[in-house]
């Protein structure tokens, strides 16, 4: 549906030239719904706005629905993008129109009769839960009240492709879920093809099939949504990927909470990782009873991402030291993995390994 | 009382019918100029914003062009502007004189005036929402339509208010044709047959026309603010 | 679009306001003769001519011989005189200065700016003994046809209308006398000097009533200027501009 | 330090009449960090603007540091509000400006030299990770470069009170990890005292002491942190908490994924609930043994708040029934909170109870 | 080539000296009347923009009464406001004629203009950066000369640049009392005198004289936005 070949973008002013996308390619098929991820300024907006060609690419081709945009005439340019919505990062609403008008714009030449319309209008703004602010203008609406109006805008004319920049940033987790679960729907239903820049990877994993991450202007990665999660390879997914779990806050908690600093000779720190199936092992069971140990859990996080189960646990095991061992060997027998974060032999280090 | 009037006011009382008479031939210029040059002026403003660089139609060159040739009307005195399009006067009005002779140059004098005003209000519509029709596939001319004056027309408004008050002092210079109105009939009683009571009474005339145009304008912003 | 052969007669008179007064009786004396006239206000000296040439008044009453003359020169236009009537004389005020004789190196003269009454201010001047004009410079001299100006004499050009309110920044000026009278001067009062009206520089000044060269022996503008040139006109003319303005019929 | 006092907030526009905020009163203490959740318009950056009178409360009075700012002249109330800092919403940078002078702009008055200027500009930048971009004007920032510039212009002054309205909303969450430790630095070592509207319940578990939670124009709720995750009172509450650790999903997953439909009889699919320290008592190992159970962890969240960990597990029990029935004896007794959520024997309806 | 000159325009070849001297009156009269009536007219405007509803001193009185005056200025015919304020011009200048008597009448008629196009443009500034000012403790004043003009930059030069542009016009008027300038060179030589060779030079000169004013206004603009 969209598909991005050697995209380069150069910004120029005065004697500054910022490089904001490097020689990008990336495909996007129909019914997809891609996530663009990346730290601040990484050139997320600039690539989104490339493929509407609001921004012309300083180099590439742009192709969607199987035209090349940057080959077209501006009228059919014009044509070409009353199928692709966008939600931009700072609304753009209308003050001059209230609500409703903002809503209506795009159905101007939709073919639809005044009545039609305005079932359409309303239809939508019940959607985005903003029906009693029909007749309000935008100056009046608070932050995420306006991004939903920017929303209902953008799916006002049954787009084919949906373009969002940080289309949920303004909005509170319910709203978020319910707007994606309109998105998921429609999505299914007619077959919509979304690109979404997010910073919230709740959002990602709740929707994408797919995830893109940008970096310093490149695409660094992209993958299916399980993989990105599962496998990430560089370190800025990797980054990504850690805040969704928190995995890093053990250390944190480790210079502060005395119920993780007080470990007992006999005892062991660890982090289990599960990746896939390995959560239904009953594991923990296991080794409470063959090795006599007891694991108590004392935090962690397991998502399931695409029916498969990610995350991990931190557990304290005690026991004798020599079962802790043995525990260590059954594991590792079985797949799973096991990160040793602090041995209670080692004099409370921090250290991952006791040697 | 009638008489405290002749004696405070004399040439006033005198020239009353004239006055009255002027004050109509004013209206009558001001509304007629004000329509036309507001119905050239707007659309030669909406094209110097479309045409700069970066807009949706950007074109330097009309938009240079454009832009000489109303510094051109702007720089030129009105009263050899008056002289200069004579002939133009003729073939449209059919006349150079009279009420009728005034409103070419009028209307000449004052479209750079409006299209300057509108161009500045239309410049500031702001940059995302126009993105954002573009977005929807909104053609130029859409843009314009549905977007820009919409956005723009708290300014729009201002700008014909501002346009109308200043036409009501171009509109003296048109006493130079015959074409009379109050400016004129001021200048002529007033400053060259120096009688200040007439001078004074018209002027006050002249500021309270001004002060209707500017609640009417005033009003029709309120208006829309709601 | 005149005379027909109608009962009432409509003929449009151009005026620049000045005589609006004295034409209003004339206006009254031809009704009764079933003649209509229509007078148009001009506030500039141009328009009239230039509406009289094009047909759109039928005769006019604003100007002077030589202005007339000048007129049709440079536009090449066919318009003539049918009738004189008032010579007004232009003359020197005092300003800061109450004499002429006080006048030194330097002094400032303020005169009218316009074409004619720069030209007819520059020729009172010389009449004074003040400058001395090239020779030939006809009756339109500028600024730059001065031959001699002994006392350096710095002359100023004001529109005409505004000489009187600026005396006060002047040492003496030449003022028409309709302005003059306007602004409550007395031209045989108040002048330190004043135009001739016997001398030959002068008659170019007397005003006229002008048509089109075609209308010269138009009965209808005929009566008009019968009209305008009768005892009873005379008389009002001398009543209100008590002899500031000069019947010259 | 800061304190409402019965705030009402009423704004009349044409003949609508929208009451932004209801009776509102709410303490903050020196050094506290206070998040403000609520949904889309509940009235959140109403509030904010009215602690430093951006928005003129309609009735009602506000003290900031013991002044009673309602009641100040309009000299003293700009001293007043050179104390308190603000992030805006919409950012609201001068683009007239570069970001070096933007940051700037609050230390004019503050008795620096241009040398010391300088050098806390610079320190500012370092500190939001946007030295390289001192000199840029705002129009070619990103959003999240933005954000930043606006959060140092915040800091610049070292304000005692810090007003944050969606501080961190465009940021990726790296970034906003790194501000909100600069924050809780802050805050720490200066005593600065934060409120900060948020719609990331990830940024109230980082760093704030204490919550409100408003709703339509009241604030229906404000307690501790800790209380506000473990007690929830109001539904909007247990809404945003919910969120966080996503117990919902459990019964989304039940309608599609295979491995929580297919229960056999003799397994029983429970949500166990941790709060406080529970989690230290191994009671997995414990059941496992005692009862010969084998407990499977599907998924679960289990998260430190203020060392405090609270959260859930989803777990399927397998073994004798008559033993799983014992382990739901033994959880209570133990007060650990156990629901069920399917029961092999039931049929694989998803009820709680079987009976 | 020069016979050519003489041939093609007789009159301007005869009346150079003069021309000249009328450019130079002109740039005088427009230069010293700009700086003036921007000096005046920039902080009415400031306080027209500052003292409307809803903005940082707010003062419905205040403003009505500027707003009022500078209607009243503005559609006063200028020739009319000439003679009402000359002995205004008297005081200042000690003269009522000439370039100098002038400037007073210059800067009375443009002042107003000036203020109401820098209204026009502080208008605009956003509102969410003057909340930031103000949320960090900035005063009005501070807020004026910090935020709005910095911010309003680019618009304020546009404002200075249209008015010197309609100044240049406005100055032919200075002829009435002995100004000179090119404006009312034109209008005697080329106007009364019928010597359409000077007309279209004088005419030509203006437009240069309006190219230059504008392209330095461009030039400072593009700086600007770098
Ligand atoms: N200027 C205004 N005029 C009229 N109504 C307003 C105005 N500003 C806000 N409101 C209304 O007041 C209510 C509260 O707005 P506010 O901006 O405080 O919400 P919020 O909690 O910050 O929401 P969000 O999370 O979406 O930013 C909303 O219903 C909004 O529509
Ligand atoms: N108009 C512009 N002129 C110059 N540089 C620009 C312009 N717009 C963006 N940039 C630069 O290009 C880079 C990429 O910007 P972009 O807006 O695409 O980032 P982003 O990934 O969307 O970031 P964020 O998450 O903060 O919104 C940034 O370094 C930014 O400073
Ligand atoms: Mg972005
Ligand atoms: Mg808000």
């Amino acid at each position: 549906m969209i598909s991005l070949k050697n995209i380069s973008k150069t910004y120029t002013s005065e004697n500054i030239k910022v490089e904001a996308l490097k020689n990008i390619s990336i495909e996007i098929e129909e019914g997809e719904i891609c996530g663009v991820i990346g730290f601040s300024g990484a050139g997320k907006s600039t690539l989104v706005r490339c493929i509407n060609l609001l921004e012309d690419p300083t180099s590439g081709k742009v192709f969607v629905d199987n035209q090349e945009l940057t080959s077209l005439k501006s009228k059919e340019l014009r044509n070409a993008r009353k199928n692709i919505g966008m939600i931009f990062q700072h609304f753009n609403l209308m003050k001059s129109k209230t609500v409703f008008k903002n809503i209506a714009y795009p159905l101007k030449d939709s073919g639809l009769s005044k009545d039609q319309i305005k079932t359409r209008v309303y239809e939508l703004l019940e959607l985005v839960g903003l029906s009693d602010k029909a007749s309000s203008y935008p100056n009046h609406l608070s932050g995420g009240q306006k991004q939903r109006v920017a929303i209902a805008r953008a799916l006002a004319n049954n787009p084919k492709v949906l373009l969002c920049d940080e289309a949920t940033s303004a909005l509170d987790p319910q709203t978020t879920q319910s707007i994606l679960k309109l998105l998921k729907d429609i999505n299914k239903k007619l077959g919509l093809t979304i690109v979404i820049i997010t910073h919230e990877m709740n959002v990602v994993k709740e929707i994408c099939d797919k995830v893109a991450v940008m970096d310093n202007g490149y695409i660094v990665e992209q993958n299916d949504l399980i993989h990105i999660f599962t496998r990430p390879k560089t370190k800025v997914t990797k980054h990504f990927i850690s805040t969704v779990f928190q995995e890093n806050k053990i250390y944190e908690l480790l210079e502060k909470d005395y119920f993780l600093k007080e470990i007992d000779e006999d005892e062991l720190l660890a982090k289990i990782v599960f990746v896939g199936q390995n959560t239904g092992q009953a594991f923990i069971s296991k080794i409470s009873r063959q090795f006599k140990i007891d694991a108590s859990i004392l935090f962690g996080n397991i998502e399931i991402v695409q029916a498969t189960p990610i995350g991990y646990l931190v557990v304290k095991l005690s026991g004798q030291i020599e079962n802790i061992l043995n525990v260590e060997k059954y594991l590792k027998e079985n797949n799973i993995e096991l990160e040793v974060i602090r041995h209670g032999k080692c004099n409370n280090k921090p250290t991952t390994k006791c040697s | 009382m009638e008489s405290a009037i002749t004696n405070l006011l004399p040439n006033v009382v005198n020239l009353y019918p004239e006055m009255i008479n002027a004050l109509f031939e004013t209206i009558y210029m001001v509304f007629i100029s004000g329509i036309i040059s507001t119905l050239i002026g707007f659309p030669i403003g909406v094209t110097l914003v479309v045409t700069r660089k970066g807009s949706i139609l950007e074109n330097a060159v009309i938009n240079n062009v454009i832009g000489k040739i109303i510094n051109i009307f702007r720089s030129i005195p009105f009263i050899i502007l008056l002289a200069a399009i004579m002939p133009i006067t003729k073939f449209i009005v059919g006349t150079t004189i009279g009420t009728e002779g005034a409103l070419v140059p009028l209307v000449f004098g004052s479209t750079p005036f409006v299209a300057r005003q509108i161009e500045t209000v239309l410049l500031d519509v702001d940059k995302g929402v126009i993105e954002a029709a573009q977005s929807m596939g909104s053609s130029p001319l859409e843009i314009i339509y549905r977007v820009m004056l919409p956005e723009g027309l708290g300014g729009i408004i201002y700008a014909i208010t501002i346009t109308t008050v200043s036409l009501i002092g171009l509109s003296a210079m048109a006493g130079t044709v015959g074409g009379g109105g109050l400016g004129d009939f001021a200048i002529r009683y007033g400053y060259q047959y120096f009688q200040t009571d007439v001078m004074i009474v018209t002027v006050i005339i002249l500021l309270i026309l001004v002060n209707i145009v500017q609640s009417i304008g005033d009003l029709l912003l309120r208006k829309l603010n709601n | 679009n005149n005379t027909s052969n109608n009962d009432t007669k409509t003929v449009k008179l151009g005026v620049t306001g000045e005589e609006h007064e004295i034409w209003d009786l004339v206006k009254e004396k031809l009704a009764k003769e079933d003649i209509n006239l229509e007078i148009i206000s001009f506030s500039d000296y141009i328009k009239p001519n230039i509406a009289l040439d094009e047909g759109e008044i039928d005769i006019n009453a604003f100007q002077h011989h030589a202005y007339l003359d000048n007129f049709i020169n440079e536009r090449n236009l066919k318009l003539v005189s049918i009738g004189d009537t008032v010579f007004a004389p232009m003359a020197i005020y005092p300003g800061k200065l109450k004499s002429l004789e006080e006048l030194k190196a330097g002094s400032k003269i303020a005169v009218p700016n316009d074409a004619t009454n720069l030209g007819r201010a520059l020729i009172l001047l010389q009449n004074a003994e003040l400058i001395k004009l090239k020779d030939n410079v006809g009756l339109l001299p500028t600024i730059k046809d001065i031959a001699d100006n002994p006392k350096n004499l710095e002359i100023l050009e004001l529109t005409a209308t505004q000489i009187p309110r600026s005396l006060q920044d002047v040492d003496v000026a030449v003022i028409n006398s309709g302005v003059a009278v306007d602004a409550k001067l007395s031209p045989t009062k108040d002048s330190l000097f004043i135009e001739d009206s016997n001398l030959e520089t002068s008659k170019p000044y007397i005003n006229l009533i002008a048509t089109k060269e075609e209308n010269k022996n138009n009965e209808i503008y005929k009566k008009v200027v019968k009209a305008y040139q009768s005892e009873e006109v005379k008389k009002a003319i001398n009543k209100r501009y008590k002899g500031e303005s000069i019947p010259a019929f």
